[in-house]
């Protein structure tokens, strides 16, 4: 087997070594009666071609995004990606490396990992941020745990524009804690009032902005509201480009910042990996979940990074952490890094404009549609239409000429009234005014 | 909390930097310009930015008239402007200041650092998985949703449990989960005083965080001097009132737990579940099926026994294997398979009614499923059976060959790591963090140190299953070499290890007393200036 | 020749190799092991692999009978077994040892170190490219006939010149193309008399090398104390047995010919051809036509100009630009443009009648058109003229600042690349070897050193358009800086670099007296070990 | 553009310490007239999103080998090339790095052109090989001059079983020199004897094994009629895979053997790069063209690796030189090192056994077809077939279907009376049963 080193000859010079006949003598204390005699039925050892054709069959069932006219969002955005992102993460000193514990030959991941939480900190506007979470829907469940910890409150609020994942991420991660979850109902036109929920025991009031209907909103008069009643606001940006151009959280007074990478990191998978930002106040640092990359000197005075701020974490604390996340998204954080530097300030804010005006032509090629009406005034790179009719049959018919018109409300909000005939619609610095041809031709044909 | 400072000279925008000439004697590290041939310093993206560089190119959008609502962000964000040839150069860079497994032995117990193959990364990013959108119509996914199905009937015949959950993003989160099914189905049968969760002290950390998470109040128990739970200590502990045990096995002493089957009895006895933290899954993978042992829900660790890497820290993927009993309440989504194909159950409704909920957006770490996925069909049946005998004959060798050298933790033989404790080293007054610095000093990763927590001075060494035999050789002359060291007086060297290392011992208790946790713009330079 | 020696123990099978344990006041480089940290020491395959080993997993065919007339090969071949892990650790180790633009300023003179565009690799590795088979049917590969056709008006565009040979491999093939359709011109035209070519003292080995291949006697012509060529000593060899002149322009020292109109006059008055060696190229790169200059033929690296990667020694591209009057004699095969598409025309007939044949197989470097071409398109005619101006501002920026540190061989400015002598060097008794060495230590890979031959102690720097000026002032300071220690009595510090290097100065002389030129199996040990 | 760092504040800043007003003034060799006041008419820069986009529309209009069922040899060989072959030449320490002129920061490079060297002196059963030329081709052309400057002799004999590129590439070379090359006849059944045209001032004789028509010989006689009169004898060897089933040419009395690395170095690339392998006796070292890596010491007295031997070469001898050769195939030379590292000698013999037996299958299936005739006895995992009808119309025709059946002999062969109706097809170890069956039906069907 082409991964495996120890030869026959090796194996029996090392039970030599060891004074063992053979190996099962090191399996003695797994009980007898529980050890297979031979292999679980499954097939043997490939080759790599072997192996490599099955996965290129189970791939080619499939039709990447790419080679559709997709306008696919809704929580997972498909940016285009450098190929240095893509060269650099894969080089083996980052890709088969640990969790940096030995901070003397890991510098590199310390080092990335600093920069990394600059830049979080600077496009979310906070002032501090960690070395990632798994996701954003799990990042806003470990922010509405922490605002428990800082508040000492026990409700959370959930926006009607928060992305039902994450809301149901949210509900999961609280179900059995001491906190509990009030959920606003989904809000496809961007009117709801939060403020009047929060009341002196809301420990925070969490929001998504774009909202998952794609609305762009002010947060300062719900911060404001939250300040006076002792609630965190927590903001929930789940497309990561829209700092670019969109006034950031941390400028609207927000108390924790959680993100989603991946749209500038590991691009789609599937659903995974993901990228889980997280960014709050300085003064919270110690209520903060996750690794955190920190500055110091080595024995020489040299400047250096290590993990630090530990006794926050699951290894020291145990059951009493601030969270019990342990691996996190580091390599999917090193292409976010990777990204971020070569885009830069002046490409960063670009990428975002181009967005914003590709989502602009789409809006209007989709307003411009008979029975088909945009709800969205202000929006970064998606909108929310109202269909004539159900959503989905149409994107699943539309799909065979690799259309990809968007995201059915229905499938994020199932057997919730109103949704049925929503379209959530998302453009990207990709899409070309072929696509969005494309996508108003088919809708027009579908709903002759 | 203070301002991020450079070693070397600032950039000196518009002129030449002569600042930067040092003396003739040789400045840092004895070279004008502190680097050392091929270890070059490297300063921060922050202070290499400049204002009009870009490291891509887009089209400037025309005319464009923002629908923003007037939320278009003002001020400067601060990030630096680098082009492609800078970044390229300083991300390889950085990457020359790590270690990892593709350079040498990486020994870090219960870290499972095994050889990441090439093929994994290359299936990965076939477009038809690497570019799907989660959301796409089930139509267009099918080939992905059977990869997925058939990730599941492997982790199925290789736990022998009748439910997988793909879920979880790393190892904690399948512990989260797995913990939540069996408070969820207390909870269904009305069980609400199980509130304890029993730990056992050499416990991973995740273990009793998860338990709090989920609600429980966790209950510490001892290890007896074989490195194993005390069973008659356990058995004093069950009651009523106790959920479950949490127990790794292999556990992180690297031993297995003869009385498991026992174990299982008087748990389920109780009418307790029994968890079982899988992250040592390697050592028995193909030669005992968890079923078979009597656990309930176990999480496994794909980016430990089956390879996808481990990334400097993630990401990482958690499948978790459960009972019968468990299963209803499995996270959501659902795989399911129907007329028109494979589909995913995406809401607590119908059979899935009972399930615990989501743990994360999406359907799972579908990136590690190809990896892992890839390597399974690579090992086959044989060949994964054989990646635990090796594993495990690996692990005993090095604990043969150093166990007069280093002082065991424990008699008898090991699973897929040894333990040792700092007692031989004592009598020299060098502790366990010491040695370790020294080994890197040698060309190793070290060993996972202090823990367990249940031994002093813990060093777990994990070797791996793909270690040639004369890495292992070199990495017991390099612990004996060490000792001889010690032995003829050479105790400092070791104190002040590392030496050849990017940068020497750092100083973690500064880093945690004055936090700098993110580059800032240095102070405005005085007018004087 | 002597057998290859490793430095570190051999590998013992079978036993723990306790030989490797050295003495404890520290072995080799003050480690046990040898290694220091992450400088890791690495054998030869060949002593590290093992009968039974194997990185492949190939299916044994079943019941072969072999159909080789008896030819099958019988004995070992010798090669060594090697898992996976362990090929991937060797070839990550053997990187680390290497210099590469990738980790720093690589300022190689005539050389051309500049960025490798990732998405270069990227186009290049597409199936429809990488996996196309140079025979299929010529329907089958349109695309890759029109990128070679779009390649051939882009370098149409930039040389001004109204054909293009795609075909050589590198520059030298791409000189030995060019000369070739010389001598077939000359041939056509019955002058066999033309047997001499001018080829300036300063001229790159390959062009009196090439020369010479195609039957020529190359006549060497000096150099003016401005480091060009001397125009009347030029006039003055040019007769009716020249057959061409040879001309690097810009020249290897990094200087404009300004009298090159002039000279193309001359020659083509004396019935020559003007052949110009274009590999420094870069500098004029959509700043001036080498056609407006009346150059006749001039290959182009595409290694250097256009980006693609040098590989640590190739592979290259070598495209010839040529003059109407030698076009008829361009190597095979042709591109041209028929009723079905593009069609590659393979056979010295028709049109092609006159072609001078076939310089290798196929039809040339595709995987390097692939990137050079994508190179161009991301660059665009606004880029690559910005390419040449930064490459000559970069170096005339070096020039400047290190004009009164080292001695500039000529006066004024440079084009892309600027030259030195030793005369600076020679009063501290220090050669050009020396203080490139030093530059290894400062972590900068030295520049082109005794090249060329009509400066004494030549160092010649050519930092290219893509380095920032924040590591060419680096540089600069680590120049300066080694002068500093220079006049401060540090001579020996530099005579006796470099000393962080994975090795230290090699023993030239002793490789070339002994030659060791692959490894071989160790004698068999004797019977009584 | 973002592969140029210089701002234009750097560009300002430069040209003060200059003490130029503008970057013309740098140019001022440049006689005025020939200066380009603008950019040539040329499309202007453009992005990734848009350069892939050409690129991938340029790449969608050919079909891969690898989409066809693939039977094209004669000359360049599709083989499988694992994963980590692919990965570890695009570490930029490989792949962004010059001739090893430096050896001290270059001991990657060199040590692996020291085992390349090797492994090509082991498999080719010779005493010494060189880093590399830039492929057979012209391999074969500097033998041919290697053996006029051994044996001052002027007559090369080149067989007809020569791939016919290789031997236009002797002829090209030669054309100019004072050796002068005599092409034996296209030889289709594999019954040439060249012996007979050798005379007393024969350099060297030039023969393949297996030959372009995929026949496998016995070169011993033919050396042994070399070495009777003086002459060298050149074996070719084009399906480097041959090697490990195949008698080596060294055990056949070879002088100096040249061979085309490609299918297990950098694969398929249309045609090129490729990796021309060279190995010979050690007595000839010095007349070996290209460069070699030799084993020294340093200063500490620790093994390492020079380049040596360069006077032979051109920076050193100029005109006198061996070759004018300088770039080599380094990184295809070790995509070869690699992945003769990963196969060993286990793999690389089950590597060749499996090529042999597939194209066995292959060959059986063609000859079962009725007016099919298979021309070859002994073969590796290539055969000629002659067809009742003319081969080329056959395979553009089947290349529809994506069966490209074989490479046509007339395209080799252009005019050559006998090529018309032979094809030239093979198989490796990607081959499966469905290919051959796809291939028989296929042309069963167009023969019909
Ligand atoms: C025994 C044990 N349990 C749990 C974990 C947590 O796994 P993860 O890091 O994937 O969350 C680890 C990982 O280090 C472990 O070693
Ligand atoms: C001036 C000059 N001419 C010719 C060449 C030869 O080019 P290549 O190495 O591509 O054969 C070089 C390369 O170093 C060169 O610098």
């Amino acid at each position: 087997m082409r991964y495996l080193p120890l030869t026959a000859a090796d194996r029996a010079s090392m039970l030599g070594v060891i004074g063992a006949k053979e190996v099962d003598d090191l399996f003695v204390d797994v009980p007898r009666a529980a050890r297979l005699a031979a292999p679980v039925d499954l097939p043997a050892h490939a080759g790599e071609i072997e192996v490599e054709r099955s996965l290129r069959a189970l791939a080619g069932r499939n039709t990447p995004a790419g080679d559709a006219a997709s306008f696919l969002g809704a929580g997972a955005y498909r940016h285009f990606i450098p190929a240095a992102v893509d060269y650099l993460i894969q080089r083996g000193e980052f890709l088969t490396s640990y969790t940096p514990y030995q901070p003397e030959i890991s510098q590199g991941t310390l080092q990335y990992l600093f920069e990394f939480q600059t830049q979080v900190a600077m496009i979310s506007g906070m002032e501090i941020a960690n070395a990632s979470l798994y996701d954003g829907a799990s990042g806003a469940a470990e922010a509405a745990l922490m605002a428990r910890r800082v508040t000492r409150r026990s409700g959370v609020i959930a926006s009607g524009g928060l992305h039902p994942h994450w809301r149901d991420t949210v509900a999961t991660h609280l179900h059995w804690s001491d906190a509990a979850l009030t959920a606003a109902p989904a809000d496809a036109e961007g009117r709801e009032d939060l403020a009047a929920m929060i009341t002196g025991d809301t420990a925070c009031v969490i929001v998504q902005n774009p909202d998952v209907f794609g609305h762009v909103g002010d947060l300062s008069p719900l911060a404001a509201a939250c300040q006076a009643k002792g609630a965190l606001l927590v903001v929930c940006v789940a497309e990561v480009a829209s700092l670019g151009l969109v006034t950031p959280p941390g400028e609207m007074g927000c108390d924790i910042f959680v993100g989603e990478g991946q749209g500038l990191g590991p691009g789609l998978n599937f659903g995974g990996p993901y990228l889980g930002l997280f960014a709050t106040r300085e003064r919270f640092v110690r209520q903060m979940p996750g690794r955190i990359a920190g500055e110091t000197l080595d024995a020489d005075g040299k400047r250096g990074w290590v993990l630090t701020l530990s006794t926050r974490e699951q290894h020291i604390r145990r059951e009493k952490a601030t969270s019990n996340i342990c691996t996190n998204s580091g390599l999917c954080a090193l292409a976010f890094t990777i990204h971020m530097s070569l885009l830069g300030e002046e490409g960063f804010r670009r990428l975002a404009r181009l967005n914003h005006a590709n989502a602009c032509r789409m809006a209007d090629r989709l307003a411009a549609i008979k029975g088909v009406a945009v709800l969205n005034d202000a929006f970064f790179n998606e909108v929310t239409v109202r269909l004539p009719v159900a959503a989905k049959p149409l994107v699943d018919k539309l799909a065979r000429d690799k259309v990809f018109a968007g995201v059915p409300a229905g499938r994020l909000y199932p057997g919730v009234a109103g949704m049925e005939n929503l379209l959530i619609s998302c453009a990207s610095e990709t899409t070309t005014e072929a696509d969005i041809e494309a996508l108003g031709r088919a809708l027009e044909g579908a709903l002759r | 909390m203070s301002d991020s400072k450079p070693t070397g000279p600032r950039r000196a925008s518009g002129t030449v930097d002569t600042a930067a000439v040092p003396p003739a004697d040789g400045g840092l590290a004895g070279t004008v310009s502190g680097n050392r041939a091929l270890a070059i310093e490297e300063s921060l993206i922050f202070e290499q930015g400049e204002a009009g560089r870009c490291g891509v190119d887009l089209p400037e959008p025309a005319n464009l008239k923002p629908r923003l609502g007037g939320l278009e962000r003002k001020g400067a964000i601060g990030l630096p402007g680098l082009s492609e040839p800078e970044v390229v150069r300083h991300f390889t860079r950085l990457s020359q200041k790590n270690y990892a497994i593709d350079a040498g032995l990486f020994p870090l117990g219960s870290c499972t650092m095994k050889h990441n193959p090439r093929l994994n990364e290359k299936m990965a990013r076939l477009p038809g998985f690497a570019d799907l959108h989660p959301l796409q119509p089930e139509s267009t996914v099918q080939g992905a949703l059977a990869l997925m199905d058939d990730l599941t009937r492997w982790l199925k015949a290789l736990t022998g449990m009748p439910a997988i959950a793909l879920p979880p993003a790393a190892g904690a989160q399948g512990e989260l989960c797995g913990m939540m099914t069996i408070r969820a189905a207390h909870d269904a049968h009305g069980h609400d005083e199980r509130r304890r969760v029993l730990v056992p002290e050499s416990a991973h950390g995740t273990n009793p965080a998860t338990a709090a998470l989920c609600g429980y109040h966790v209950d510490a128990i001892p290890a007896n001097d074989r490195g194993r739970v005390d069973v008659a200590a356990l058995k004093a502990k069950l009651g009523p009132n106790v959920a479950a045990l949490m127990l790794t096995n292999p556990n992180t002493c690297g031993l297995f737990e003869p009385d498991i089957i026992e174990i299982a009895k008087a748990v389920h006895d109780a009418g307790a579940y029994f968890y079982c933290d899988g992250a040592n899954f390697n050592a028995i993978v193909g030669k005992v099926r968890p079923a078979d042992l009597g656990i309930d829900v176990m999480h496994m660790n794909l980016h430990k026994t089956f390879s996808t890497p481990h990334g400097g820290g993630g990401p990482g993927s958690g499948p978790v294997a459960l009972a019968a009993s468990l299963a209803p309440y499995a996270p959501l989504p659902w795989l399911v398979s129907g007329p028109d194909g494979l589909h995913l159950q995406e809401e607590a409704t119908g059979e899935a009614a009972a399930s615990i909920g989501r743990l994360k957006s999406f359907h799972g770490q579908m990136g590690m499923f190809v990896r892992a996925y890839t390597y399974m069909l690579s090992h086959g049946s044989d060949g994964l059976r054989q990646v635990a005998e090796d594993a495990v004959l690996s692990a005993n060798y090095l604990l043969a060959a150093l166990k007069d050298t280093l002082t065991p933790a424990f008699d008898g033989p090991c699973m897929h790591e040894c333990l040792f404790d700092d007692e031989g080293l004592r009598k020299y007054e060098v502790s366990t963090l010491d040695f370790a610095k020294a080994l890197i000093d040698e060309g190793f990763h070290p060993t996972t140190i202090y823990f367990p927590l249940v031994v002093h001075g813990a060093m777990l060494v994990e070797p791996t299953e793909t270690e040639p035999k004369a890495e292992l050789d070199r990495f017991i002359a390099a612990v004996r070499g060490l000792k001889a060291r010690l032995d003829s007086g050479g105790a400092d060297r070791l104190r002040t290890a590392p030496h050849f290392s990017p940068r020497r011992r750092l100083d973690e208790t500064r880093a945690a007393r004055q936090p700098v946790l993110r580059w800032s713009p240095p102070a405005p330079r005085q007018a004087a200036e």
